[in-house]
């Protein structure tokens, strides 16, 4: 029998919102689905886009990328920085052929222990539904 | 194991690590392959390639001497991506190993010679190799000298090995650290390499000088050399390029006709005066 | 041959380069001169016997701003550069990133068979006001063919074009805003761009390269020129800076105290896709 | 050495033929304007009427990126993957000029040196190499400066000469090239010797490579290479299009669990190429890299090695960016350095 599909997940998030709403989410005992593997950054200013390539290349099916909402940042300009970035990202990538539902972006605080619960269990839900991701895969060391 | 492939390394236990100074650490390795260590055997200045596995290889010389055959040593600074992953392996770990390349120090010529060792931070490994050969094979040569210069005191490394050879009745240790670098404690000389070179004044008579450091001190090593009376054919000293293959393919390590992997690292001073200098 | 225009405009840059060097005001003129067959190649005149070498016409399409970055050509002193719109556009961008200086160099543009010289910030501005980027109608057709399609068939078009990439860096190479002494595919602690020239080290290199010169690129296309093997590469820079004019309303090249659009930021920035 | 007549219509045949005969047939195909050695699929779409090929044919000996080892820690075991184990398919190269056949030879000379290197040696066994003299030429080609000529059957398994319009003189040179005839002859026909010198091109030849050897070996310290450099921007095109150039990188990609150590085409354009991890670099500047690619190729390989390393293709000045023409940097080179 084949085994259905889990999507691999990978959230990169910043310490002071997300990491913290997401314990919130656990103490808070609101159940959501496990296949997210959660980095820990400072801010969502150092959310280096090629991480989120490392991660695709290294197996993921899908990434989130969370941090404080604006002008909530601990570094007062950290997520403004990053949210630039990602606007731009996000069209390259699609404008290269990577389909970016498989990336989601979120504002989470530490105060939205359901929020984050939403927001994995809706990447969960769309990535499920988009398969594992073949594109990313099919671009190996192998292929010359 | 070793294979037709030249790039498949040696697999090698780390066996014994020791800090020789602030970065600088010296592995004592053993093959993993019992055919691998029958098998294997190197001359005192050659080199290998050490690699960590995802992150690469990187070149040094074989510290240890070829007459102690149950490992090799060798010695390096953490300074790039491959040094500093090898810096963080512990004690029974697995590393790459692929050589000996490269060619030689001639010490069956030098036999009934006089030995002068001149040494600079860093590049007494290379050294070591040859000063460990030759103290084992003692009697082959006539006296052996090593002067071996520092920028601090705390940059010496090999400092027990030190010990031991400023003990040894059969050969003369000098130890310098340059101006600055001592401490209270330290009873060796202060001053540049080529200036305690000069005051020492080692007779050239039936001897072979051997330079390896840093190149400001091969730069001024050498006039000093051959004010002793020293000759291009009787100075040595072992270069180092960037390399990649270690056996004269990729390229990086050319300078002029030579391969410095290949048809070096050990080069006469004569033969370094036909090269250019980019190295 | 010759137009009569061309000519005249030729005429005028030797006596402007002539009187720059006589006058020890610039003391390399970077221009154009004749290169292979019908090629122009980039020339670097330094004493008045040699000006007869310039050479003005529609040949001259690398950008020579690359060279003012060249160590060897640096030493020379005070250049003064033959800009073709581009160049100046690159030239603006490079003094919004303060790489260089308007004072640092004399910049001349030919117009009309008369020489231009733009010696401030203002003036260089000006001249980038009053000369759009003008592509050949062909690229903005790619790029809407590109945007056109569907998202698997962008990834087959361009892992077929990157699949020639055996990354000799003439991109880089001989683009201008590509100015960093180690590039970020030489960095290695850690290794963010694969080395080798695999699929997915070519996508790493050319993403990486689309990012970095998002906001910074003044569409001069010398990196299409230059491509050995005939990628679209300025495909993807192109796109990156027409993100930035379309989400920031920021124009590289425009301005020469402009900051740069992706260490800037407005809280009033929009987007539709932040959860 | 056996030699034919072969029409048009039967070489396409005979490269269908081999297609299906198990080996991939490599011939010129264009991707827009440029050529490259591409895996034939469909024969109609080889091009016939070129002077050179965009890319070089040494992708077939030593590609632009290949896995030398691959390992993996599974339960805390290292295990070694040697990929010279892996086996290399039988492969044909169609279409390659006279420059490239040498090029390829001396490519595999240079790697069978010293310490022979079982990738390339592998590769040159399994591949057997139609070319195709010239008919063409432009003004950036020299191969009678630098030691080959538009028929020159060095490297070569099996030589074509286009002789008249439709038909290809034969020349089978080497065991390899005699079985790939001997396994399709419903296609070749018997032939009187031909003189194809009538059919071939006159290539000047504008300079001595042996007089450019003995000029470079006293012009290290000559003035010449600063302002010859110039307009080098740097890149490794030149490079990376030249059927010669042979310099490596060897990197470890993966992480530490799993992953391969390759090796990939380098340049010695790149300032990188020898900087020392302490920041020294023996060639700092642009003018040093372009000293060694020319005296590499020109003096130091011919005087130790007694190997040119250059075939004189032409591909290096018709890709640089800059308009860095050897050859032209070659006849300045022997105009005006002396023999020291």
């Amino acid at each position: 029998m084949e085994t259905p599909f889990e999507p691999k997940i990978v959230a990169f998030v910043c310490n002071w919102c997300t990491y913290a709403g997401a314990d919130l989410t656990g103490t808070s005992r609101i159940k959501y689905a496990t296949n997210v593997r959660i980095v820990r950054f400072p801010c969502t200013g150092r959310i280096d886009y090629n991480l989120l390539l490392k991660a695709f290349a290294q197996g993921a099916d899908g990434v989130i990328v969370s941090g404080c909402h604006p002008n909530d940042c601990h570094y007062t300009s950290g997520n403004f920085h990053a949210r630039r970035r990602w606007i731009v990202f996000r069209q390259m990538m699609e404008y290269m052929g990577v389909d970016m539902r498989r990336v989601k972006f979120a504002w989470v605080s530490a105060a939205e222990g359901a929020k984050w619960a939403e927001v994995v269990n809706s990447a969960v839900a769309d990535i499920r539904e988009l398969g594992p991701s073949e594109a990313f895969r099919s671009m190996t060391r192998d292929v010359a | 194991m070793q294979t037709a492939n030249t790039y498949n390394p040696y697999l090698m236990r780390i066996d014994k690590i020791t800090d020789e100074a602030p970065g600088v650490k010296t592995f004592q390795l053993k093959f993993t392959d019992d055919a691998d260590r029958e098998h294997f055997s190197f001359r005192a200045g050659q080199f290998g390639e050490y690699s960590v596995f995802g992150e690469g290889e990187s070149t040094f010389c074989i510290a240890s001497s070829p007459t102690r055959k149950e490992y090799i040593e060798c010695t390096f600074r953490q300074a790039g991506r491959v040094t500093s992953a090898l810096a963080r392996k512990e004690e029974g770990d697995v590393i790459g190993f692929r050589g000996p390349y490269g060619n030689i120090f001639p010490l069956e010529e030098w036999k009934g010679k006089n030995l002068l060792f001149i040494a600079g931070g860093i590049a007494l490994p290379p050294m070591r190799c040859v000063i460990w050969n030759a103290l084992d094979t003692r009697d082959w040569f006539n006296n052996v000298t090593v002067l071996y210069g520092a920028r601090s005191v705390a940059d010496l490394v090999y400092k027990h090995e030190l010990d031991e050879w400023g003990n040894r009745s059969d050969m003369k240790l000098v130890t310098t650290v340059d101006p600055g670098g001592e401490n209270p404690e330290w009873k060796g000389k202060v001053g540049f390499v080529p200036k305690v070179l000069e005051d020492l004044a080692p007779s050239s008579e039936n001897t072979i000088a051997i330079v390896c450091g840093p190149p400001v001190m091969i730069k001024y090593s050498f006039p000093v050399l051959a004010k002793l009376g020293f000759t291009p054919r009787t100075m040595f000293t072992t270069l180092e390029n960037r390399m990649k293959c270690g056996v004269g393919k990729c390229g990086h390590c050319a300078v002029g006709s030579v391969y410095v992997c290949k048809d070096g690292p050990v080069f006469t001073y004569e033969q370094l005066q036909q090269l250019p200098a980019e190295y | 041959m010759l137009s009569t225009d061309e000519r005249r405009a030729m005429h005028a840059l030797h006596q402007k380069a002539k009187e720059l060097l006589e006058s020890g005001k610039a003391k390399v003129i970077i221009g154009y001169g004749n290169g292979t067959g019908d090629k122009a190649r980039p020339v670097f005149v330094r004493s008045v016997n040699e000006i007869q070498q310039l050479v003005w016409d529609q040949r001259c399409r690398q950008n020579l701003a690359v060279y003012l970055f060249k160590p060897e050509i640096k030493k020379m002193g005070t250049p003064a550069i033959v800009a073709t719109p581009v160049v100046v556009r690159s030239i603006v961008q490079l003094i919004a990133e303060r790489q260089i200086k308007s004072s640092g160099l004399i910049t001349l543009t030919v117009e009309d068979s008369a020489v231009m010289e733009l010696a401030d910030d203002a003036s260089l501005e000006a001249y980038v006001a009053s000369h759009p980027v003008l592509f050949p109608p062909h690229v903005n057709k790619e790029i809407d063919s590109l945007a056109a399609m569907p998202v698997e068939k962008r990834f087959a078009f361009w892992q077929e074009e990157l699949s020639r990439c055996f990354k000799c860096y003439a991109c880089r190479s001989s683009c201008p805003l590509c100015y960093c002494d180690r590039c970020i595919t030489e960095c290695n602690q850690p290794q963010w761009v694969d080395v080798a020239p695999h699929a997915l080290g070519n996508f790493e290199w050319h993403i990486n390269r689309a990012m970095h010169l998002a906001g910074r690129c003044v569409q001069c296309g010398s990196c299409n020129i230059a491509c050995p093997v005939g990628i679209p590469i300025s495909l993807l820079t192109i796109e990156a800076t027409r993100i930035v004019e379309r989400e920031f309303g920021q124009y590289a090249g425009t301005q020469c105290n402009a900051p740069a659009a992706l260490s800037s930021f407005r809280v009033e920035d929009k987007e539709t896709f932040i959860l | 050495m056996n030699q034919y007549s072969l029409s048009h219509e039967n070489l396409l045949k005979f490269l269908a033929a081999l297609g299906t005969s198990g080996k991939t047939v490599y011939a010129p195909q264009r991707k827009g304007e440029k050529l490259f050695f591409e895996p034939v699929e469909d024969v109609r779409a080889v091009v016939f009427d070129y002077v050179q090929t965009t890319e070089s044919p040494k992708k077939l000996l030593f590609p632009k990126y290949q896995k030398l080892i691959s390992f993996d820690l599974a339960e805390g075991e290292l295990h070694v993957k040697d990929h010279a184990t892996t086996a290399v398919p039988e492969r044909v190269l169609f279409g390659c000029r006279p420059c490239d056949a040498s090029a390829l030879q001396r490519l595999a000379d240079f790697f069978a040196r010293d310490i022979s290197d079982t990738f390339v040696a592998q590769r040159q066994k399994a591949l057997t190499v139609i070319g195709m003299s010239c008919i063409k030429t432009d003004a950036d080609c020299f191969c009678t400066s630098a030691g080959t000529s538009p028929g020159d059957s060095t490297g070569s398994d099996i030589l074509l000469t286009p002789i008249e319009s439709g038909r290809y003189f034969v020349e089978c040179l080497t065991e390899k090239g005699n079985a790939l005839a001997a396994s399709n002859k419903e296609f070749f026909e018997q032939s009187t010797p031909v003189d194809k010198e009538r059919y071939l091109p006159k290539i000047e030849k504008t300079f001595s490579h042996e007089e450019i050897a003995r000029k470079l070996a006293g012009a290290f310290g000559n003035e010449i290479w600063e302002n010859a450099s110039l307009r080098c921007i740097g890149c490794g095109a030149c490079a990376f299009v030249c059927p010669m150039c042979s310099c490596f990188d060897i990197q470890d990609e993966g992480s530490y669990k799993n992953g391969d150590r390759v090796r990939c085409w380098d340049s010695c354009a790149f300032s990188l190429f020898t900087q020392h991890t302490s920041g020294h670099n023996p060639r700092p500047i642009q003018s040093d890299r372009w000293r060694q690619r020319v005296m590499h190729k020109f003096s130091y390989q011919p005087q130790q090695y007694d190997l040119l390393g250059c075939v004189g293709c032409g591909r290096c000045s018709r890709a640089c960016p800059a308009d860095m023409n050897l050859k032209e940097q070659l006849q300045d080179i022997a105009a005006r350095v002396e023999v020291v």
